[in-house]
């Protein structure tokens, strides 16, 4: 286990690491939008609890992604002090929350893809990354756990359930591809062992939804059509709209401690 | 009053504690299930104020530690409904009630969090006063009740003191955040000193509670502990308490204080806050909006149980 | 027609000012939210043009409070660069869109205040605020016709739309109240013969009301309790989330010239 | 050709307009209601993106003409149906058929508005693509069409100053404002090309179009035109066009530059662009949360009627 400063340019481990931490962040804002309004109480504990899980993630991804730039910028800073072109997560994990269907749906879609990413991260030939990987990878099994059970209880649940756990797959689904398309940032971090190929992250991620798919009596589209742009700064038009809620105090009162 | 409610009474009185299964009277029980279900509720509705600064939380720290209080008090929530339960009240009943406008919860949660400050207020005045209220409740003869009681109590402390946390970083900040800090003093200070409800010298209800150990101290004996306890507090955050005839006592080794608005009190409580509508809507909401899950759950359940008990 | 400058301190007649123009602003920021979104499209370009209007008023009110405040802030600095609790708006006007009758009801319960408002206003004895007050009276006249014609028309129309009108005056009327509350500001400038007293304008106003909701059908509500605040700062929860989508370009990119 | 087929043929190419009541071929007029009514639904979906901006332009001035130009679009849409009502369709069947998915709108609305310098590309590339398309649809041969043309023709043209106003201030200046005014150039260059659509050499359809006078250019003119307008203008920007081919062709008096990539083009058409199915979705949700307020007014209106004609 080494540092992988030699083995991949800073700039370009820092657009990989932003991927992680704006994914999470995103991720995890969107989840605590339920906070106060689910359908059940137990699932208001769940999901603050996972969006929980997702900042702290985010806070670990985002502090060594300003160590490895160098500039100074700490979690803060790029939290809240980045424009949306300059965020890099997924897609998926930005979309709206719709029904408690769709964002289950979106949870156990992206839970799949991390569970796996961080199980090859633990192994990273940076040991920064790896030891993130191990704590926010127990996290995550335990998240897919539970997403993927209740996408199991909603699909095979009623006429109503399973036709909206139906159109949330159907919503969903085309944001989905974008977490298996490789590009130089990721050839890079493969090339440095610091990650896997995401292409190679694919055939399990697809044998879990299958499972679950099957299980929760749902059907996979056919269409294998992915939006992109996500990861490298082309968001949709509602990151715009998350940043002006989640940065207003830190660009309303430059400077200030909280 | 019966051998059973003398017997009863007494073991209250010997400390004991009334477990779901024991003999109680019926107003023991009524009172009880009130008294748990608004707390339940109150913890509940309280997610919303807090849920409204969660997306705007000015750092990431902040933004896990307000998420992880809002958290605990939807597990407050499940605690609370679960020790109503043993009372013989659903949890699906007790929310039907609280939506119906039957049952109440704590006035203070239909006022804004209108400033980051006010989530440190809501931690350090709002929780302050529960705690008031709870500590004593730890003590309380029903079982159940009483155990809900330590472990909430032991999270709300917690939870006050990260409020007063927020309140020392604003009160220590810049010109804005000082402003911020002393607005929602302003604001929190008499809608906090009405948690521990009017004056209760005059009423019999409240006298009965006593007796059985489910009220504990009198509502002024409450406020004007609280009253000591966060004076000095706002004193060394260096801000002004919004009463100008608030002066040390020295004989009763407390602070007279002004009474709230009551007819403000009352108002809320008729459903004129500045919030109760929107607090019971967003609530109502959810819980339509969350049928179709509900039922979904349910439905999977049956047919699981259905062929769980085909294959035996 | 003199300068009101030696009859009423400048604070005053800008606190007095900002209520005028925050509450069209804060109106305009609302209607404008229907854009491509209203049930016909005839209201989308009747949306577009109030909102159009109202951020017209707007402009000129706060440039004249920026004028009166001699502190060099125009127009944009006091819509973009204030924060919640220095915002003197109506409660009514920030309270959200909900459906449209809703807003149609939000609009006509203001309308009809300000057309009485913008009336008394136009014989103020503050040249500049009479000049505004006959150019938006004139607006304003336009929108109560038009918002008091779709109250009567949603009033009396199919049974679910005078259910959901009721609905609408049974939410919106303890914000109705605070129009008519006079604070000291209020007399100062009712002193200084800038503006009617707003006790004054009630009357008027009832009758509007009154005469709209009988061909409506629609009962106005036994109570007379008002919300407050707005006009002194003190506002609901909405407010600071329409002023950080609102302010965000200004407040993420300082000192820009757009 | 029929004697009347041959006798309208005539008409139009005398340069008459054909009047609604007038004899037309069924083709001529199914192909009108498709062209008319997808630009109709084009400038009711135009509305969401630059909706999106609204409630953030960056000054009241900016939210001011946005909002103006908001409402012109609305109401060309209105035009636009009245025109193709005169055909025999009425505006509602068209919205049906476009909710249906039976209707196309232009693709160019199914790309994102991601920073305020979108806005001023949208008015300068979108709207100056659109006017090339329009001004000589102006002298289409169907009388209700052309007249529509006219008067939204000369709202389009101060809409592409007022877009192009807006790169203006962002390529003049900070840096950031710059970069947002490139990155629209950016993602905006090859929609705005696609806006005219494939190369209409082959197409039969097009031709017939043309020898009607329903369309007046091919689509390869216009697009050269387009581009022939908008480089300099770019130039000016300080702006670079994302096109490392684009060359100046003395021979030609023209631009070569390079195609779209027509794949995308089909993608988006087929449903796949960034925001197919969210502007489908917000305008069926509009559809059908205000069909209450449709039904209330068509009950008012039937109920005054009916008191009147008793009344007489």
């Amino acid at each position: 286990m080494t540092d992988t400063g030699d083995n991949i340019a800073n700039d370009i481990f820092f657009d990989w690491l932003l991927r992680r931490g704006d994914t999470a962040l995103v991720l995890g804002h969107r989840v605590s939008e339920w906070c106060g309004h689910s359908p059940v109480l137990e699932e208001d504990i769940a999901l603050a609890n996972i969006a929980l899980d997702l900042i702290g993630q985010a806070r670990l991804w985002l502090s060594l992604a300003g160590e490895v730039e160098g500039k100074g910028r700490g979690e803060n800073e790029l939290a809240y002090l980045r424009d949306a072109w300059d965020f890099r997560n997924l897609l998926l994990a930005e979309q709206p929350n719709g029904d408690f269907g769709q964002t289950m749906m979106r949870q156990f879609l992206i839970d799949a893809y991390q569970a796996q990413l961080l199980k090859a991260l633990a192994k990273s030939a940076d040991e920064r990354v790896a030891e993130i990987a191990v704590k926010a990878g127990k996290e995550v099994d335990y998240h897919l756990d539970r997403s993927a059970d209740l996408v199991i209880r909603l699909g095979d649940g009623t006429a109503e359930s399973r036709q909206r756990m139906q159109m949330a797959v159907e919503i969903l689904w085309p944001y989905s591809g974008e977490m298996f398309i490789g590009d130089a940032v990721d050839q890079a971090a493969a090339a440095a062992k610091v990650a896997p190929s995401p292409e190679d992250l694919r055939p399990d991620w697809v044998s879990t939804v299958d499972a679950v798919f099957t299980a929760a009596t749902l059907s996979k589209p056919e269409t294998d059509f992915a939006h992109t742009g996500g990861l490298t700064g082309r968001h949709s038009e509602h990151l715009g709209h998350i940043l002006a809620d989640m940065q207003f105090l830190q660009r309303a009162y430059p400077g200030a401690t909280w | 009053m019966s051998a059973e409610e003398r017997a009863f009474q007494e073991r209250i009185d010997r400390g004991e504690k009334i477990e779901p299964t024991d003999w109680m009277p019926e107003g023991y029980r009524k009172t009880l299930i009130r008294q748990i279900g608004q707390h339940a509720h109150s913890e509940i509705v309280g997610q919303l104020p807090e849920g409204n600064w969660i997306t705007r939380a000015p750092t990431l720290e902040r933004k896990a530690i307000l998420l992880a209080k809002v958290q605990d008090e939807a597990g407050h929530g499940l605690y609370l409904y679960c020790a109503a339960e043993t009372l013989g009240v659903s949890r699906d009943e007790l929310i039907e009630l609280l939506h119906a406008g039957k049952m109440k919860y704590s006035s203070i949660f239909n006022y804004p969090t209108l400033t980051w400050a006010d989530i440190g207020a809501v931690g350090w005045l709002v929780d302050g006063a529960a705690i008031m209220n709870q500590v004593p409740l730890q003590r309380t003869s029903f079982g159940p009740y009483s155990r809900a009681m330590i472990r909430i109590c032991k999270e709300e402390s917690f939870h006050q003191r990260q409020g007063y946390d927020i309140m020392m970083k604003m009160a220590g900040g810049n010109e804005a955040q000082r402003r911020m800090a002393q607005d929602a003093l302003d604001r929190f200070w008499y809608p906090s000193l009405m948690m521990f409800g009017p004056s209760d010298k005059e009423s019999v209800h409240s006298a009965q509670s006593m007796v059985w150990k489910i009220k504990i101290n009198t509502n002024d004996e409450l406020r004007q502990k609280f009253v000591d306890q966060t004076v000095p507090q706002a004193q060394y955050l260096g801000l002004t308490v919004p009463d100008e005839h608030l002066t040390w006592n020295e004989e009763k080794g407390g602070y007279d204080f002004s009474e709230p608005d009551w007819s403000e009190f009352f108002e809320v409580l008729k459903g004129n806050g500045p919030c109760n509508r929107e607090r019971m809507a967003a609530r109502v909401k959810a819980w339509e909006d969350g049928a179709w899950v509900r039922d979904a759950l349910m439905a999977h359940a049956d047919k699981h149980e259905a062929a769980r008990t085909a294959a035996e």
